[in-house]
Order: structure tokens, then C-alpha cells, then sequence
């Protein structure tokens, strides 16, 4: 999944010196941080972008004539750049800085929604969503008097893309006029079928949100290569800082869409009646942009390619690989989630037998493992599976095998304990 | 392990292992789960007052871990007996000693149910124990006022 | 106007070493930044507590059993706590985290507009507010059907605040259920008589909304004193990090309005049909709080408070007679807004005759002197006051009386330059 | 200040103070008004094509800073006498000079105009100088499309 965009280096496979280049990391030895679905952490480079940012470059931007502020202003632009080349977006425009992909995927159900949706029309999810794609959407449906109808899951968390076909014949996939699906599920790892997907969207003339939160920290994407009309991504998730978020749509859409945040930096001219709108991106980005965050998210990403991309990528499949064969192995443990490791990326939902998974992670605590317990915000999936909650423990780059050796262990250790 | 073993009391394994008055609940509709948004815990209770004015039965029902469901097996123990004044009463301490605004001290008359003080020093799982208790506060207000 | 909850400290007057505490600034010795009301720049305390943030303390909040998410949980809860004390709300519960002052105006006006708007109503804001406490409520009356109405602007910058009159002569205050105006003009520096309005607003049982995004960095304000419904600011014009804002509201209005953004977070139970909202103040945070600038949001008005907040105004309020007295000297030049000092504050706005404001500020640039210039985001009050842009230099604590000074030798040197 | 002294070159100072073709031109609806809405600058265009199928006259009028004046008024000197076809040429080369597309160099053979090159060096102020050469842009689409 490397895209042909950046120079695929041929250097040494990645060891775990890697780790120390994330300060947190370096500073505590001992902390298997395995909750990277929720955030990760950020290499010394990202931290000092940002620091460098304020202690140097900090100014409003756009508005100003003085060298400070053009530094500013270059300092966020040359940031969009990097996004675009980054995602292969068409232009400049199409990159829409958010404070995280929720707010990007509201400024969509809000503003695609507005655009799109009547009474009567469908949105199309799938139940495997996290509540940011899933919530957003089923509002704008009701805004619209529109209905929101969830592709289901399958008992090993795959999406049902039967149901597709299901659509077609009954005749709702005509009424579809959006289709919001994750690329890779936060709460069971599953990578959708997104190619398909997409071009079943063109056939019916679907618009497509794709939300890339969980897979952009595991390989890169070229946006134009997935089909999608739209995609969004968190920086915090991807060893950038916390406020830096991306929406990606394409021209023809954002420029039509209404904006959604009004105020400063987004407008033309302002009048008592009436309003009219700056150019894009700046439509859709109301008052004071988040230069900072901007920045350690464009130095994440330029971490990500100085590193080697293909480099990182093959680091996380091995733990991956690792993790897997281990996991299935311990007795009492119940792997949600494919079989097939080609299906999955990055994300282990498990439950042991007669114990909670909030137990489980209270014990691994313990053992300075941090992993997550709940229903990763993926209600509508729990559901139809018919689990409460997993725990999960999600894999960065800077994961060792040590550190998945000590997760089953500690595992094992919970059984015996509880 | 020891700071984990203030958290995991016997008493609390044993509650969690063998819940008291835990009960098929199923009857009760959907609609009154009490839920805990941040992890995905759900109860559901049951509160008779008898005819004496005195709570004659707590049961629940519900997924939860070994923190809330002993919390709530405790909880169904100290309530039985009291009537629903008292019971508020007990409730509010209890809460108020979980949120770290009373002394952990308060509870030592309580019996098995100090061990669930051992809590207050883990704040992420203060929800765990104390969701049985708000279904509990919520279930006395609906059946008095 | 400094508020009674702190002790006010007795130490000796503020000196110019305070600008020394401001790394950029200590790095660029020959630096006037005068474009306070654009955006602050940061102390050293503010810089390391985000950054020790991401060194030793990042995770994602709330939904997390281990170590780390419980000191990640406690930061930014302890900041909410900070922000709740300095603005002596009623409750933490009241104390919404936005990315911005912008956020928190559109959050009102969607969320507040949806709960009160109805047709015919009235939306009453000022002819001098700046574009992000227009426009939302412009597009709200909208979608309402309702109507926005301004309060005209005097010659001098002020409000006309007997228009307060004839709309209860003509029987429009009735229909008004929404007022929102800043509490200082970011383009003059005009200080509102916000009590008088609020006692207004109570007399009509109109709901206030009150930015003080210009206010909050010259003196602390006591939100219960205001008599204003709901607050907001951005920290980063108050010593504070980008990307952290706050929304300030009675919990009373809070409680009965919808969420606007939906998604991770600020969900009760989630179900196809229907979700339910957690309580307050997460309802209206979705998604994964930026909690690195919330840590410098805290630190930030921890630096105001360990500086002194009567020593921090006593400062700014020398500095800003001094470039009073010396401006309105300078022939040739208008400055705008009012001549009473004590109804303004920290920002200067002015224009030299035959000389457009562009090209002032870019003379200043080339003495390194940071200003800015053109319409400050407030064109309708610009266009009430019949100009088209002026230059604007803004006033924080670390200015000096030496770079007032040459910012006003500059404006003379500008003069005889073109 | 050698470097702002490459900005405000003297023929930009004497075409701000001295602009050509400046008119009153109220009698346009203010709906064509352009604006920069960076920084408030607007500006009215009267652009007249001949019998002859040439420009016959370009009048400006409107607020605007000395680069945004001074880039008008050269701007209506060049392109009178040109055809629609010509101007739009010599617009699509002047904002692609300024945007940092192509070279400077190529403003050379422009006489007077040369001077606005300058204006690349101030990324802030390209705006400023390519308003007027915007406005023209659209005129001409509407005057022949
Ligand atoms: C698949 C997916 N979508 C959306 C989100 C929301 O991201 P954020 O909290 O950064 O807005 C997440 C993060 O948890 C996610 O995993
Ligand atoms: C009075 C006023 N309100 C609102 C804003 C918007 O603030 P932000 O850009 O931080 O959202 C500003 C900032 O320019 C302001 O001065």
C-alpha cells in the first residue's frame, strides 16, 4: 500500500532504536504504550517543530504585512503543501486543517448534508463506524428527515458487503446519496473493502466519506487512488500533535458545499444582510488556524518519509504478524476481529473468558502495559456483535516484540489472578 | 502487585465471583439501563418497598466489572432494610466519599463495604463503583417524590 | 476590574524584564510586536508545560484504565478547574473547551440559535463586532427565519447604545431573544458598558453572549458579575497556546441546548435511531480534546496570576496613555475610537492622512515594528464609520515605552517617506 | 532601507500620487466591486473595447494602498490599444510572474510595469498588486465569453 509518490528507500529494516526518538518513550523504559488506536506518541522532531514554531515563527497569519507574519503564514502554507504531496490531493485547496477528523467529519454532515440530503434520501454507514462517523451522519439524516441505514457486520467484525447488493435490489441504493465508512475499524482493526466500496458509490452516484483516522498511521494514501470523495485524518494519531486534523474533498464538492463555521479568515465581505466567501481552503476555515499544531503535523509526516515509509510499514506488520500468532495461542482468550491477517491492521480486541475487560486492563496496568478497555466508541458494533467491551491493545512503530511478549504474558498473568 | 490487591480485596472478588441478588432482569424494559458512557457498562435494578415502608429487595442486572458488580452486590446488602430516607442518606455519603470530597473513614462502619474506599485511589474506575449507586439514587427519587 | 477571587500582590511595579520571559521576543531583542490583539506571544512557562505535556504525560482522556490516560485525564481536568476558578464560574461543568474563540461563537449560535430562534424573532449584535461574532449569528437568523439587527456605531467608535431605546419604543425588543456583543472592539479597543447592556437583557429576558476574546487578556473577569449568559475567549491571545478556547454558559442554557459537533466522547448510549448525550461539559466537546494547548490554556492564566494580575493591568494601562498622549500628537495622523481612555483599552487604531494603512504598516515592518493593517475583521463596522482599512498597533504586558516610542518616530518617518 | 526602497520604487510612489486614468466611476453598482478580502482593499474597472476591436479605455477608481494604485494605474496603460485576446495574454503572464510562476525577467520588454517584480520579494503584498489585474481578468471573460 506505498504509494509512488515519495522515493521508497532501501535502507536497513527498522530496529527498536526507533523508540527513542519519542521522548515519553525514552523516558519511561519500562511502558508498553499500546493504545496507539487512541493516540500516539510524537518523535522528538514533531515536539520541536512545534517549539521551534513558538519560539521563532508565532504570529496570526494571512492578514498581516510584517516579516513575522509572513513567516507565519508561510509556516502554515508550506504545512498544507506537505499534507497535499503527502495524500496526492489535486491542489492546495482541497486541504481543509480541522482540530481533529470528528470535526471534519462534521463539517461534512453538515455541510454535504445540507447540500445533499432531502427528504426521503438515505445515508449509508456501516455498523462498524466509531460514533465520530456514525453520530455526525445519523443528525444530518434527521436534520433532513432522511434515514440512516448501517451496512452489518459479520460475525468475525468484516463488513456484510452482500448487503450492498441487498440495497440494489430492493431499490433503496437509488435513495443513497452518501456513503460515510471507515478504511480500517478503530475497534477490531478490520481493513474495509474501500476500493470496492468506492467504485460501487460511482456506479450509483454516491458521494463517498472515507475516514482514514486509523489508517493513515499505517501506510500512506494516495487520495485520488481510493475513489472517495472525501477523507479525513487525525495528526495525534499519527505522531503529530493533538488540534491538527485534515479533511481532503475534492474541489467540485467544497466548492459548492456551504460553509458550516462562520467568522473570521473565512469570509469576502460582510454585510448586515449577507455575507460572501473567501476562496478555498479558507472557506471552510473559520478564525485563527492552529499554526502550531499545523506544523508538528506536517513534521510527522516528513518524520514518516525521512524514516521510510515502506521501513515503518514492514516494522508494523512483523509486530502485527507477532502479536497475532501470540495471541491466539493463549488459552481462554477470545480474538474478535479477521482471521485473515491481510483483512486486519494494527488493532487486537480480545476478551478473556470469565473476566472483564476493564480487569484486564487494571491488571496490565500494573505491569506498565497501557492498553484500552470499552467499547472504543463503536456502540453500533459492540451491538451487533453482542459484546459489552474488549479489551484492546493497538501497535505503533515503536512497539517492540518484547513488549508483545510482555502484553501475553501479563494476559496469562490476569487469567490467574481474577 | 500490591496496590492492585488494594483495589481487587478478597471481598471484592468474592462479590464479583458470587454476586448477591443479582437477578434476570429482563422484564425491565431497555429504556431504564443505567449506563456508564465512558466504558460501556450497563445495570439494570430492581428496588421494592414493602409494605412496612422499608426496602424489601434490591436486585440487578447488567454486564460489568468485578469493581461494579461487587459494588452493586454490596450496595443490594446495606440497602435491603432501610427505608428510602435512609437509603438516600447512605447513597450520598457513599457518593460523596467516592468523588474524594469526604473522608474514606466515613464508610468504616459500613462493614464489607469499606473496601470499596480502596477506589478512591484509582479515579478511572470511581465510575465502575458508584453506577449501581446512581441507579439506586435515581430509583429511590422516582418511587417517593 | 480585577476580580476579588485572587489575592492581589503587593510586589513592586512590573518592569521591562518581563519581556524576557517571552522567548521569542528575548530572541528578537529589536522586535516591537504590537499586533497583541491578532494573537500573543507566549511566556517560557507556557512552552514547557506543553511540552512536558507531550513528553511525559500523553495520552488520550477519559476512556482509559492505565497510568498514563489517568495523568492525561487529570490534566486536562485540572485545567478545566484552573480556567473555572480564574473566570469564577459556578461549576466546572460550565467550562467548554473549544479550539477557539470562533468555535465557541458558531457553537452558540447553532446550538443556542436552534433552542431559541424562531420566525420573526430578532438576532441583536453590534455594528462593531468582529466577523466571528457576526457572521454565526447572521447565518442563524437565517436558518431561523429570524432577523439580525445592529446597534449603529458613534463617530468615536462607540456603540449608540440608545438604539437600546428606540427598540423598546418600536416594540422590537420584544422579539429579541438573542444579544451578542464583545466586550472590547478588536478594531478600536473600544470597552463596551457590557453591565448596562446585560441589565438590558434581563429586563427582556434576552439571553447575552458575550466575546471576550479582547477582554480577557487586559484584565480577569468574573463571569457571575457580568450578567452575561454565556462567555468566550482564545488563549492564544491571552499568553495561552493556539488551538484552545473557551466557552463559558449557565449550565441552566447548556443543559436544554442540542449538541452541535457529535461523535467520540460526548455520547451517552448510541443506537441507529437515536443517541443520547453525555453530561456536561463533554456533550458539547467531541472528539479527542486537544489537551496539550488546554495544559497551556491553564498555564498560561497561572502565569497571569503568579505575575500579579493588578501589576499585569497597571502596566498595560501606563503603556497605553503613554501611546495615547504620543499618538494624538503626531500631526497628520487620526486615531480612531474613543478619546475618554478609561472606555478603551490596548488597541490603537489609526490612519495618516494621504497614506494608505498597507503601506504604513509595511514602513513599520522595515523598523521592526509588527502592526497591522486593514479591516480588522469588523467590516461593518468599518463601513459604518465610513473608512476602508486603517493601521492598527496592540498593546500586551511585555511592550515597552521604547517601542512605543519608536513605533511613534516610525509613524513620522512614514510620513515623510510617501 | 534599501529593501523597501525596491517596493516602493519612484514610479510606483508617482503612480500612487499621481494615478492615471483614475474616474469617478459611481455610477457602477457596487455588486462589481473587487475586493481583496485580506485586507480590504476594493476597486472598480471601466474597460471599453473599440469599434476597432481594441481596448479603447481602462478607468479605475476605488481605495487602495500604492502598490494596489500604482499596479492599476500602469495596468491601464498597457492594456489600452491591446485587443481582449492580447490583454488577456499579457494578464494571465503578469499574475503567473507574480505568483512566482515564472520569472521576472519575462516583465522586462514591459517598460515601466517592470517595477511591480519587486513586489514578489513581499509574498504579503502580491494581493495588493494583482487586484486590479484580477479585476481586468474578469471583465474581459464577461466582455467577450
Ligand atoms: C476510526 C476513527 N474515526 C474517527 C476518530 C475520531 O478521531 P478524533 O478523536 O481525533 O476526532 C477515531 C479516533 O478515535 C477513529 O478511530
Ligand atoms: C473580538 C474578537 N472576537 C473573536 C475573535 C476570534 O478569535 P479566534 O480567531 O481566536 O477564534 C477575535 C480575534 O481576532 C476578536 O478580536
Amino acid at each position: 500500500m506505498i504509494s509512488g509518490v515519495f522515493s521508497v528507500d532501501s535502507k536497513a529494516e527498522l530496529g527498536e532504536e526507533i523508540r527513542e526518538e519519542f521522548p515519553l518513550l525514552a523516558n519511561n523504559s519500562e511502558l508498553a504504550y499500546l493504545d496507539n488506536a487512541a493516540t500516539s506518541q510524537k518523535p522528538e522532531s514533531v515536539l520541536s517543530a512545534m517549539n521551534r514554531y513558538y519560539r521563532e515563527e508565532n504570529a496570526n497569519v494571512h492578514r498581516s504585512l510584517y516579516k513575522l507574519a509572513e513567516i507565519s503564514t508561510l509556516a502554515l502554507e508550506n504545512s498544507r503543501a506537505v499534507v497535499r504531496q503527502y495524500l496526492n490531493a489535486a491542489s492546495s485547496q482541497e486541504i481543509i486543517f480541522t482540530k481533529s477528523s470528528t470535526e471534519g467529519l462534521n463539517l461534512c454532515a453538515w455541510s454535504l448534508g445540507e447540500l445533499l440530503l432531502s427528504p426521503g434520501d438515505i445515508v449509508l454507514v456501516s455498523a462498524l463506524e466509531h460514533h465520530s462517523n456514525f453520530v455526525p451522519w445519523q443528525q444530518a439524516a434527521n436534520r433532513a428527515d432522511a434515514k440512516l441505514v448501517a451496512i452489518p457486520v459479520n460475525e468475525d467484525a468484516t463488513l456484510n458487503i452482500d448487503f450492498l447488493e441487498t440495497l440494489e435490489k430492493d431499490g433503496r441504493a437509488e435513495k443513497i446519496r452518501i456513503l460515510a465508512v471507515a478504511h480500517i475499524s478503530n475497534a477490531f482493526g478490520t481493513i474495509h473493502p474501500i476500493r470496492a466500496i468506492s467504485a460501487w458509490c460511482r456506479k450509483h452516484d454516491i458521494t463517498m466519506v472515507l475516514d482514514a483516522a486509523q489508517s493513515l498511521p499505517h501506510f500512506p494514501i494516495d487520495v485520488q487512488a481510493t475513489g472517495a470523495d472525501f477523507l479525513v485524518f487525525s495528526g495525534h494519531k499519527t505522531y503529530g500533535p493533538m488540534g491538527a486534523g485534515v479533511l481532503w474533498g475534492h474541489e467540485k464538492w467544497l466548492e459548492k458545499m456551504p460553509p458550516w463555521q462562520t467568522g473570521g479568515e473565512m469570509i469576502s465581505t460582510v454585510r448586515l444582510e449577507k455575507s460572501t466567501w473567501n476562496e478555498l481552503p479558507y472557506k471552510f476555515e473559520a478564525g485563527t488556524p492552529n499554526v502550531a499544531a499545523v506544523v508538528g503535523l506536517a513534521a510527522a509526516l516528513n518524520w514518516m518519509i525521512a524514516t521510510g515509509l515502506s521501513r515503518l510499514e514492514t516494522r508494523e506488520l512483523k509486530l502485527g504478524e507477532h502479536a497475532y500468532e501470540k495471541l491466539v495461542s493463549v488459552k481462554g482468550l477470545k480474538l474478535y476481529g479477521p482471521v485473515d491477517l491481510n483483512q486486519r491492521r494494527g488493532v487486537f480486541s480480545f476478551n478473556l473468558e470469565g473476566i472483564h475487560s476493564h480487569d484486564v486492563a487494571q491488571y496490565l496496568d500494573k505491569a506498565q502495559i497501557a492498553i484500552r478497555s470499552g467499547h472504543h466508541c463503536a456502540q453500533p458494533a459492540m451491538r451487533h456483535l453482542g459484546i459489552q467491551s474488549t479489551a484492546r491493545a493497538s501497535l505503533a512503530v515503536y512497539n517492540t516484540i518484547h513488549e508483545v511478549d510482555r502484553l501475553v504474558d501479563a494476559i496469562v498473568g490476569a487469567r490467574e489472578y481474577f | 502487585m500490591n496496590e492492585l490487591d488494594n483495589l481487587y480485596m478478597e471481598i471484592i472478588l468474592d462479590h464479583y465471583k458470587f454476586p448477591r441478588n443479582k437477578a434476570d432482569l429482563s422484564h425491565i424494559a431497555d429504556e431504564y439501563l443505567h449506563e456508564n458512557p465512558s466504558c460501556g457498562d450497563s445495570l439494570k435494578l430492581e428496588l421494592v418497598v414493602g409494605g412496612d415502608g422499608k426496602i424489601g429487595s434490591v436486585c440487578f442486572d447488567g454486564h460489568g466489572c468485578a469493581i461494579s458488580t461487587a459494588s452493586a452486590s454490596l450496595m443490594s446488602e446495606r440497602l435491603i432494610g432501610k427505608t428510602p430516607e435512609e437509603a438516600r442518606r447512605l447513597i450520598d455519603v457513599f457518593l460523596k466519599v467516592l468523588r474524594g470530597e469526604e473522608n474514606s473513614d466515613s464508610l468504616e462502619e459500613w462493614g464489607d463495604l469499606m473496601v470499596l474506599g480502596g477506589v478512591t485511589q484509582f479515579p478511572l474506575r470511581v465510575k465502575c463503583a458508584t453506577l449501581a449507586w446512581h441507579a439506586a439514587r435515581k430509583s429511590l427519587a422516582s418511587c417517593t417524590e
